[in-house]
């Protein structure tokens, strides 16, 4: 169990999935995403995380309809 | 090839007998064919079915003229004598079926199936009554050959009594009398 | 703090518009069936409507039935195959509009399936319809003025109608926020823990935005919901024979 | 082995199951009645599996899942119900699945009567749902066939991954006569290589319409229907070697018409018949292979309209008049057809036309 307590909860983002309905931003609990300004492949504008501010807690998972976040545990 | 009607009340048994005389005669090694009467002409109570039975085959099952009828109630007679075959043969239930001048150019036999049926204890076996006048009047196979046939079928639905031989053979005999 | 990773059913990206609810209800069932060990073998059931695009992005076998019959269908696989589990996938208008009769059927048959009706108030696909769910007033593409229920009946209440029928499992909930998506996801498996259990019918309805044919913001939406829709379908688990209880 | 002596429906029904039919899903209505009742006491004795549908339209989609679940299915229904099953009917043939369906005719359109007839003929072989398909109608003539055809059915439908349909009539269903039956056969549903079953550790299956996944689908199905057509036409002839007139008639229509051919042979008059077993494909073969002797035709119908009468004409390479004897809702009598073939013959010889 030792181990576990070394471990983190790291967001991955995938942005060309995004479609841009926002619905993470007022969920995140740290306001750390926000929307950039480049369009990706689907033609919308995806949003982006302040990884420094992220958790790791995983609302942004559990709302976004399009599977843009996962959240993955690193030693 | 033998056309048989059988006809009378819902009720009267008269589709089982012309099943009954179809299967015994296919394990008589015949052709057969089995028609319940269909149509609203046929509708108000009386119930027929046509039994064709023969050495080549069937080709239509249906029947207009017939060789054989089996009337169980005066209706039956009002429907299908005229259609009988010159020389064929009606089996009339003289029960039910009584003061009637029939046609001179076909045999006429009369049983009274439901008294006999009654009298015997087994008043749903009235059609076997007929079916055994039937087979005595047309010699379509010999009376105990068809005997048999008749406890072989109830034997296979399991419930067979002596009763329905018993009202058989009197149909038989009394078709001998006639 | 745990794994929060694309279940492996959801082989590519969906093919919904944005802010689309049906992809939120995606990813939680693939959670579940994932989670139970039950993605190799289930056998998914879809009829017509925007749960089609699925068919190439959820990965598990799939039938399409004709429009409204995925019950049916369903029904006809599980009878076949009682070992694997069977579900339906199917938007209001499929399932209680054309389908009505097939899935009340398949509840009133207490059909050991599982059935996800995404419940968006219209008729998504072809274009923002009137549903027999939509709401006194709506406006919709064919109810311009708004809906009149003197005219079109009262919006349909399919838990009303299945919650006395011997069945299951019976829940609403809707994808509005974490915490019900949450809890949806528990229904979801609660409803799948009851089939494998040979429970009998399961059934959640899910409250599901559809900005773009609500002609909404996604946020607005997940608030009119809430705000709403709750008011006419209300949340919370309504049959529960068996299994644990959490609410 | 022994024969027995069954009802059209009954034996219909236990040919189903000896050819491995396990799943059943079918609505009451008159006069395919039987083929529930015979059933829903049958499957459970063979481990099947029989659902009495809220109505038609769940019915032919309950046979939709069993079959995509790999299972050798059947449903049957009569009339407006057979209008129902359309739908799915249409979504099996485009899901490449097979399946039986039976349809027992009777008269009339809209409620019409529970009498025999043959007025769906066009439903049956033109296609009565929506889009691009085709199925192999079997017209049986006699409980027998009634028992050899269903059993054909299934086979021809696992070979063709398609919808066949067994055509059936009101007399047929609820005659009695003689058949020998096959042998009980064990379909392994796990074995079709269409079945859904869960995808395992494999890719997922996606059984709808194939459309979506074959490239030329166009030529793909045509290809296929075409090779149905080519490869799948039955049918009986029956003295047309020397025949002027030759009649056809399917089903029950053909037996009375074999017994009008000959009684006209007894009268020295030149019948013959062509009777169809497959409706779709239509026989047209049979009539290519017709002598010279044949001057024109006539069609003998259980309906107040000509039906069959467009398909022997579409068979036909030189245009010879085709006529109809449109017997309605009543069974003709042998000796009215042949009257009125010989009315044709005549009329044939002085140049008239069809009709």
């Amino acid at each position: 169990m030792s181990k576990k307590d070394s471990k983190k909860s790291v967001l991955t983002l995938h942005p060309e999935r995004c479609k841009g309905c926002r619905y993470c931003i007022p969920t995140c609990p740290k306001d750390a995403i926000s929307v950039s300004e480049k369009i990706n492949q689907k033609g919308y504008k995806p949003v982006m995380v302040d990884m420094e501010t992220c958790i790791g807690c995983g609302s942004c998972y559990t709302i976004c309809p399009d599977y843009v976040f996962e959240i993955k545990e690193v030693q | 090839m033998n056309s048989i009607i059988c006809s009378g009340f819902g009720g009267q048994g008269i589709l089982t007998a012309g099943l009954i005389l179809a299967k015994i005669s296919m394990d008589g090694g015949k052709q057969v064919s089995w028609v319940p009467s269909y149509g609203s002409e046929m509708r108000g109570g009386t119930a027929s079915c046509a039994v064709k039975v023969s050495d080549t085959e069937i080709y239509s099952p249906f029947i207009k003229e017939m060789n054989t009828l089996v009337a169980m109630n005066e209706a039956s007679v009002d429907t299908f004598e005229r259609l009988v075959k010159p020389g064929g043969v009606l089996i009339s239930n003289a029960t039910l079926i009584q003061g009637r001048t029939f046609r001179s150019d076909i045999k006429v036999v009369e049983v009274g199936a439901t008294a006999i049926s009654e009298e015997l204890k087994n008043i749903r076996g009235a059609n076997l009554v007929m079916l055994g006048a039937m087979i005595q009047a047309t010699g379509l196979f010999t009376p105990e050959f068809f005997a048999d046939g008749i406890d072989a079928y109830f034997d296979a639905k399991g419930r067979n009594t002596p009763l329905n031989r018993e009202c058989y053979m009197a149909g038989v005999t009394a078709a001998e009398q006639a | 703090m745990v794994e929060r990773l694309i279940p492996t059913a959801l082989v590519e990206d969906n093919k919904f518009c944005p802010g689309c609810g049906h992809g939120i209800i995606n990813r939680i069932l693939a959670e579940v069936l994932d989670e139970m060990k039950l993605t190799d073998k289930a056998i998914g059931s879809m009829a017509v409507g925007c749960a089609c695009l699925m068919v190439d992005t959820f990965g598990v076998d799939w039938i399409q039935s004709p429009h409204g019959r995925a019950a049916a269908l369903a029904t006809g696989i599980k009878r076949c195959r009682p070992e694997n589990p069977v579900f339906t996938y199917q938007g209001d208008g499929d399932s209680m509009s054309i389908g009505f009769s097939e899935t009340m059927y398949a509840a009133f048959r207490n059909e050991n399936i599982t059935a996800i009706l995404v419940n968006n108030g219209i008729f998504g696909m072809t274009g923002g319809q009137m549903a027999p769910t939509s709401l006194p007033g709506q406006k919709t593409v064919t109810s311009p003025m708004g809906r009149n229920t003197d005219l079109t009946g009262q919006p349909l209440n399919i838990i009303n109608q299945m919650k006395d029928l011997n069945i299951g499992y019976l829940a609403r909930g809707s994808v509005t926020s974490i915490k019900n998506i949450n809890r949806v996801k528990k229904y979801i498996r609660n409803a799948f823990e009851t089939q494998m259990s040979g429970g009998g019918y399961s059934m959640v309805e899910i409250l599901s935005p559809c900005p773009t044919n609500w002609k909404m913001m996604p946020d607005k939406s997940l608030e009119h919901i809430d705000n709403t829709v709750t008011t006419y379908y209300p949340l919370g688990e309504y049959v529960k024979k068996g299994g644990d209880s959490n609410e | 082995m022994a024969l027995k002596l069954m009802k059209g429906n009954d034996a219909l029904a236990e040919a189903a199951v000896r050819a491995g039919c396990r799943f059943f899903g079918g609505y009451p209505i008159t006069p395919q009645s039987e083929i529930l009742e015979y059933l829903s006491k049958r499957m459970p004795e063979v481990g099947g599996h029989f659902v009495q549908s809220e109505s038609e339209l769940a019915g032919i989609s309950m046979v939709h899942g069993a079959a995509a679940a790999g299972f050798r299915t059947m449903t049957s229904s009569s009339g407006p119900g057979f209008s129902l099953l359309q739908e799915g009917i249409s979504y099996i043939a485009s899901a490449e699945l097979p399946a039986v369906i039976i349809n027992v005719q009777r008269y009339g359109s809209g409620l019409g009567d529970i009498f025999q007839a043959q007025g769906d003929y066009f439903q049956a072989v033109k296609g009565g749902g929506h889009g691009d398909y085709r199925m192999i109608v079997y017209a049986p003539a006699s409980i027998q066939e009634n028992v050899d055809f269903t059993t054909l059915a299934f086979d021809k439908a696992d070979e063709y991954r398609n919808p066949v349909l067994v055509l059936s009539d009101a007399s047929i269903a609820s005659m009695m006569e003689p058949v020998d039956l096959p042998e009980m056969h064990e379909h392994d549903p796990n074995k079709s290589p269409h079945a859904a079953k869960g995808k395992g550790n494999g890719p997922f299956k996606r059984i709808t319409s194939t459309m979506y996944y074959i490239d030329d689908f166009d030529t793909y199905i045509k290809t296929k229907y075409d090779n149905m057509a080519a490869n799948e036409e039955r049918w009986e002839a029956v003295q047309v070697a020397d025949a002027e007139l030759v009649l056809v008639a399917y089903g029950i229509t053909s037996r009375i018409c074999k017994e009008a051919v000959m009684l006209a042979r007894e009268k020295g008059i030149k019948l013959g018949l062509i009777r169809p077993i497959t409706l779709w494909p239509f026989p047209a073969k049979a009539f290519k292979a017709l002598p010279d002797t044949v001057a024109s035709f006539m069609t003998v119908e259980l309906s107040p309209m000509p039906m069959i009468q467009e398909d022997v004409l579409l068979s036909l390479d030189t245009r010879k008049p085709v006529h109809n004897f449109l017997a309605g809702m009543n069974i003709p009598e042998p000796i009215d057809i042949v009257e009125k073939a010989a009315d044709c013959i005549k009329q044939t010889a002085k140049g008239a036309c069809n009709g």
